[in-house]
């Protein structure tokens, strides 16, 4: 990793950032098991990297649309990890009003359009809302989430096009985290490198390593400063791994447990404390209060959704429909 | 008060909607340059230009997606798709989204999304290009699915759709496009939501929505000379269903057909059936018919399609078996 | 006769298939290194190997009409969609080919093709991986949508599937995989389009298909103890859909509840009524109530979701209004 | 055009197969301006040079999935005009027994697997159909027809990466007309070429002037014996143009006659008759009797399919469900 511009107080958030989505991923996945949450339930435990180091290059006025992995995704634009947790417990005071679940956060407040189930169909609603954008003539960025297993279906393709023909302002971040549920790129698609799907669409596109929160957020404000200066979307590809299953259901058996060693041993968190280390912004002391700072969170978060209230049943047809209720 | 045909009325729906209000802009494959496969909206890009009327790639999912995109923002998208036939490729995009959204996201989102599209049969289009699925986005909480029989409404439930905060879907029909109506001068809305009865009668209830109404009303005329009379409800809005005003016209009548150009399992006529059935048990003097396409593919040769699609004939048979 | 679940069942129907058939392959997502996202193809990749036991991508429109395209050709493929919802990226497959292909093309192609889905809600799964739209596919001459009930049903309605010469919409149910129940050894075929009378009874019909046939049951078993005697029939084939039985079964009784996970609206129980009430008319003493999922978009939260899905006593409380 | 190793009888028959498939079009035209033919009518005027040289190129076991401008092709791979003819006048003696019309021509005898109306939606089938042949282990190409305006949406996208991860042995033939109704590829594409979509996939992919017809000819033969060899998916883009409007309900004002013009210069069959005239194996003669049994075949198949019976009404619920008429 090269020198830094970042000032050390951002270098330290970026790791309580990550920090904060591992336990939070953790003790979703304990509550979880506890049967506290249920559903389906994806966490980003390996992904840190590639989240907080995407999400924190955006401007405050953008817009992020995601999948159903989007826990982490939530944190770092700032939703209440309280709030967030209660929408993985059902609940009223969930970012979704305990709606939608682990899958569907939604927080516009904090620049996040929601996350979708189907798989890639939520890129066509960001080629959308970059229309907006240019509608109104905005200096925005509409950033899309997806896994590299989403370039395989249709929706992934007419978006591309779409935004390239409109010339729209959208960075197309696919999380390539080497599987979807038990498929690999290779088995899955004809090309083993997402980026060259791009090439369809004529996209400037490029690739980085996923596991280092430094690269991504570098890649990422390049990418996004020349969208906003050309107004055109832009590929970006983030090698990543996930440590986990694919969701909360999924024990992993189509991978070896060398290979997920050989992964984790690129921790995208001890990768970044090595570093933060290195350059002496993180002491051992330092390290241990942002720990603690961010248990507390989580517990604080946890305790939060545990006591909030389930929605009322007598508001089971509330929000149906914009005027409320109404059938 | 001047008479325009369904096409000029949703033509000056748009225009006037897009002067009233400059968040509403149409999407769609060849509505501008070439001024919309059935001309619906002609002059349009000459008068708005591409930023409000914009030509889509043949890419129905992106089409109708960036529209939910767009309306979440606070845009107005009038989606058009050339037959109702094609959503199917994209018709994730409004049931899982479009209609989703606003409630799976507790109400913080919602989408002022409406996609104009023709439905129906009767050109020798063949199989794969004459079907009516509205019923399906009717099944669809979260969706709003209209029809317009005449000029008036065209214009008047269009402007209302494209003012309502929900996704629309809102049907059109290839032979409704030339028919001729009066259209009230002024600015004027018709309501989503309601049934209309086209024609007042006693002694049956013909309930039809879109083109079949036309075949309803010359049912009516037909079993006039009989000596029935023979109500006409207008369903026009099929999501919501205006059960009120169905219901009430076979209190009245106590005998009902329902009529419908799509095939009848599983349809529209079933539903209304089913809610007659319910709600007004006690005032049925006979079993209810329905008319509906047949069974089959729609088959491309004029005589199998004839025999394919219902007619003014099948009605006045049904209401006849209905009065027997 | 052993005891098998009703995953089993199914696994046991491909296998047997399979070796009976080497035109019968299986294509789908995560159907063979993962074996089955409800592990319903477990250890068939290891035993008939990857070009019968076809992982595919996640690309449902290339995955249902690469199937129609082999079934062309005369294989049997055995498509699995992960769940029913999401049908709906690929839907234009099975509606505008499988389905049209013999008609359209005046019979001299048939796609004999399986499309094995499981549908329903109740997992907190959430608004877009909840729904049941199979009457979608009912509604489309040319498919059959049957949708077993138990684990003998679960073997004996999937290899007569596979057998068929037509497009075939197999609905399964995640909470009917772990069921467990008596299945025959030997070889048997359980036929397409007959309904089933599950309980026998002489005061009132309740009508259901697939996971709702065990609320229908319940609620029998709970009426009993107030003296009613409630017959259930299990639909079990939606396409071509066993209108006789179905009468049948309400001309005895004179009443009738129809039990539905899905929204009422445009659903299964109005063909059900409209059916009824068309050809039972002079023996029903009462209004048909349907029992339907609550026309939301499904909710996540656990209380949410048990009040937006029928329960037992929800068919309970129906059929009591039924009866009153 | 280099010199030709094909015996001038097969010279000769190409030309006669692109006036058959002109005269055959223009005849229907005419009906349909006569209301003998109805719903939509797409022709292959112009296109003649990419249908003849392309199917000519396929072996007697190959298979052909199309879309709904498909008339040409139904003609040069063998089927009976008067069948072809009947169908679009919606006979019972049309190969698709009247129940298909001019959009979906079927003729498996003649290779034919249909042409069809969705775009895009023939696409998957043609992976399918080489799904068995591969599962047969036979020696077949499927060879796919689409427009370039196909190339926008999902259901392309999906089948190309299908068939290139499977290897299956399949030719995507993209007819680039120019036009997609009113659109130009500049308007609705990222890419202008249709080829560079072909590289998402890693598959071979070249470009022909689908105005000559032994360039498309020879580059169909090629690419074919290719994937005999490799059992590996190609794709080739014709470049040509429709000279009538895109159905016979468009009236094409969205190009100018001055463009129509400078593409009717370059008429496919004029080129070849140059080409012919010059090689010495066409002389005026043999012309105008070729012209003429053409102009018979036409005549005789239109009588044929005018003196044909309609379906009988009473077989509306045949062809339904395999078993017949049952419902
Ligand atoms: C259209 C559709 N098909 C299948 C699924 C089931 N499914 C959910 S996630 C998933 C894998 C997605 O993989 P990828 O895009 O790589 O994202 P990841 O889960 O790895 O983050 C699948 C197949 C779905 N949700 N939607
Ligand atoms: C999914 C879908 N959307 C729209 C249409 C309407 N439509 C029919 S043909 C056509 C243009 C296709 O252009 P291209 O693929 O270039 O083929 P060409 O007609 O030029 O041969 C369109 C938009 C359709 N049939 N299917
Ligand atoms: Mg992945
Ligand atoms: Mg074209």
């Amino acid at each position: 990793m090269k020198v830094r511009t970042e000032k050390k107080e951002q270098l330290l958030d970026f790791y309580r950032q990550m920090m904060l989505i591992r336990r939070f991923e953790e003790k979703a996945a304990q509550l979880y098991t506890q049967a506290y949450i249920g559903g389906y339930c994806h966490l980003n435990v390996g992904e840190e990297a590639t989240v907080v180091g995407a999400l924190s290059a955006l401007g405050p006025d953008d817009y992020v649309v995601s999948n159903y992995r989007e826990h982490g995704h939530a944190l770092t634009l700032g939703s209440d990890p309280g709030a967030v947790m209660a929408e993985l417990l059902g609940k009223e005071t969930g970012v979704s009003r305990g709606r939608g679940g682990s899958m569907h956060l939604f927080d516009p407040e904090h620049r996040l359009y929601g996350g979708y189930g189907i798989v890639g169909g939520q890129i066509p609603l960001a080629v959308g809302m970059a229309m907006a954008v240019q509608y109104r003539g905005q200096d925005r960025v509409v950033m899309c989430l997806f896994g590299e297993g989403a370039t395989n279906i249709g929706a992934f393709h007419e978006s591309l096009n779409m935004a390239k023909v409109y010339r729209l302002p959208v960075l197309f971040l696919c999380v390539n985290n080497q599987y979807a549920m038990g498929s690999t790129p290779n088995e899955a698609s004809a090309v083993p490198e997402m980026v060259t799907k791009a090439l369809a669409y004529d996209m400037p596109a490029e690739q980085v390593d996923g596991m280092d929160l430094l690269e991504v957020r570098d890649a990422t404000l390049r990418n996004v400063e020349q969208i906003r200066e050309t107004g055109e979307p832009r590929f970006l590809e983030a090698i990543t791994y996930r440590f986990r299953g694919h969701s909360m259901a999924d024990a992993g058996r189509y991978r070896t447990q060398e290979e997920l060693r050989r992964w984790q041993e690129r921790d995208p968190i001890n990768t970044f404390v090595r570093y933060l280390e290195d350059e002496g912004v993180l002491t051992q002391e330092l390290r241990e209060q942002i720990d603690a700072s961010v248990e507390e969170e989580v517990e604080r978060a946890t305790q939060f959704a545990m006591d909030s209230p389930a929605p009322d049943v007598a508001d089971l047809y509330k929000y149906v429909y914009a005027e409320d209720g109404q059938q | 008060m001047a008479t325009k045909t369904y096409r000029e009325a949703l033509n000056e729906a748009l225009r006037e909607e897009m002067h009233r209000d400059p968040d509403v802009f149409i999407i769609g494959e060849e509505v501008g340059k070439f001024e919309g496969s059935y001309r619906v909206t002609q002059g349009l890009l000459k008068e708005f230009g591409p930023m409000r009327v914009k030509d889509a790639p043949i890419s129905e999912t992106a089409i109708i997606g960036s529209g939910v995109g767009a309306a979440m923002l606070g845009l107005r998208p009038v989606v058009e798709i050339m037959t109702i036939n094609f959503i199917l490729v994209g018709i994730d995009q409004v049931v899982s989204n479009a209609a989703k959204i606003s409630y799976m996201f507790g109400g913080r989102a919602k989408v002022p999304l409406v996609i104009r599209t023709p439905g129906g049969g009767g050109h020798q289009l063949g199989a794969q290009h004459s079907q009516s699925l509205e019923h399906w986005f009717a099944h669809i909480p979260g969706m709003k699915v209209v029809a317009p029989t005449t000029p008036m409404e065209a214009k008047g439930m269009l402007k209302a759709s494209i003012r309502d905060d929900n996704p629309v879907l809102f049907l059109e029909n290839l032979a409704l496009y030339n028919l001729r109506g009066d259209v009230p001068d002024g600015e004027y809305e018709v309501p989503l939501g309601r049934a209309d009865i086209k024609r007042e009668g006693e002694d049956i209830s013909i309930i039809a929505h879109s083109r079949s109404v036309q075949l309803a009303l010359q049912a009516a005329e037909k079993l006039e000379q009989d000596g029935v009379s023979a109500e006409v409800v207008d369903v026009r809005s099929l999501r919501p269903l205006d059960r009120e005003t169905i219901v009430g016209s076979v209190r009245k009548t106590n005998r009902a057909v329902t009529v419908e150009e799509g095939w009848m399992s599983y349809g529209i006529g079933a539903e209304i059936a089913a809610t007659l059935v319910d709600e007004a048990f006690d005032y049925l003097d006979a079993p209810i018919k329905r008319v509906a396409g047949r069974e089959v593919p729609m088959p491309y040769s004029k005589v199998l399609e004839r025999a394919a699609i219902p007619s003014a004939d099948d009605v006045v048979a049904a209401a006849r078996e209905a009065l027997a």
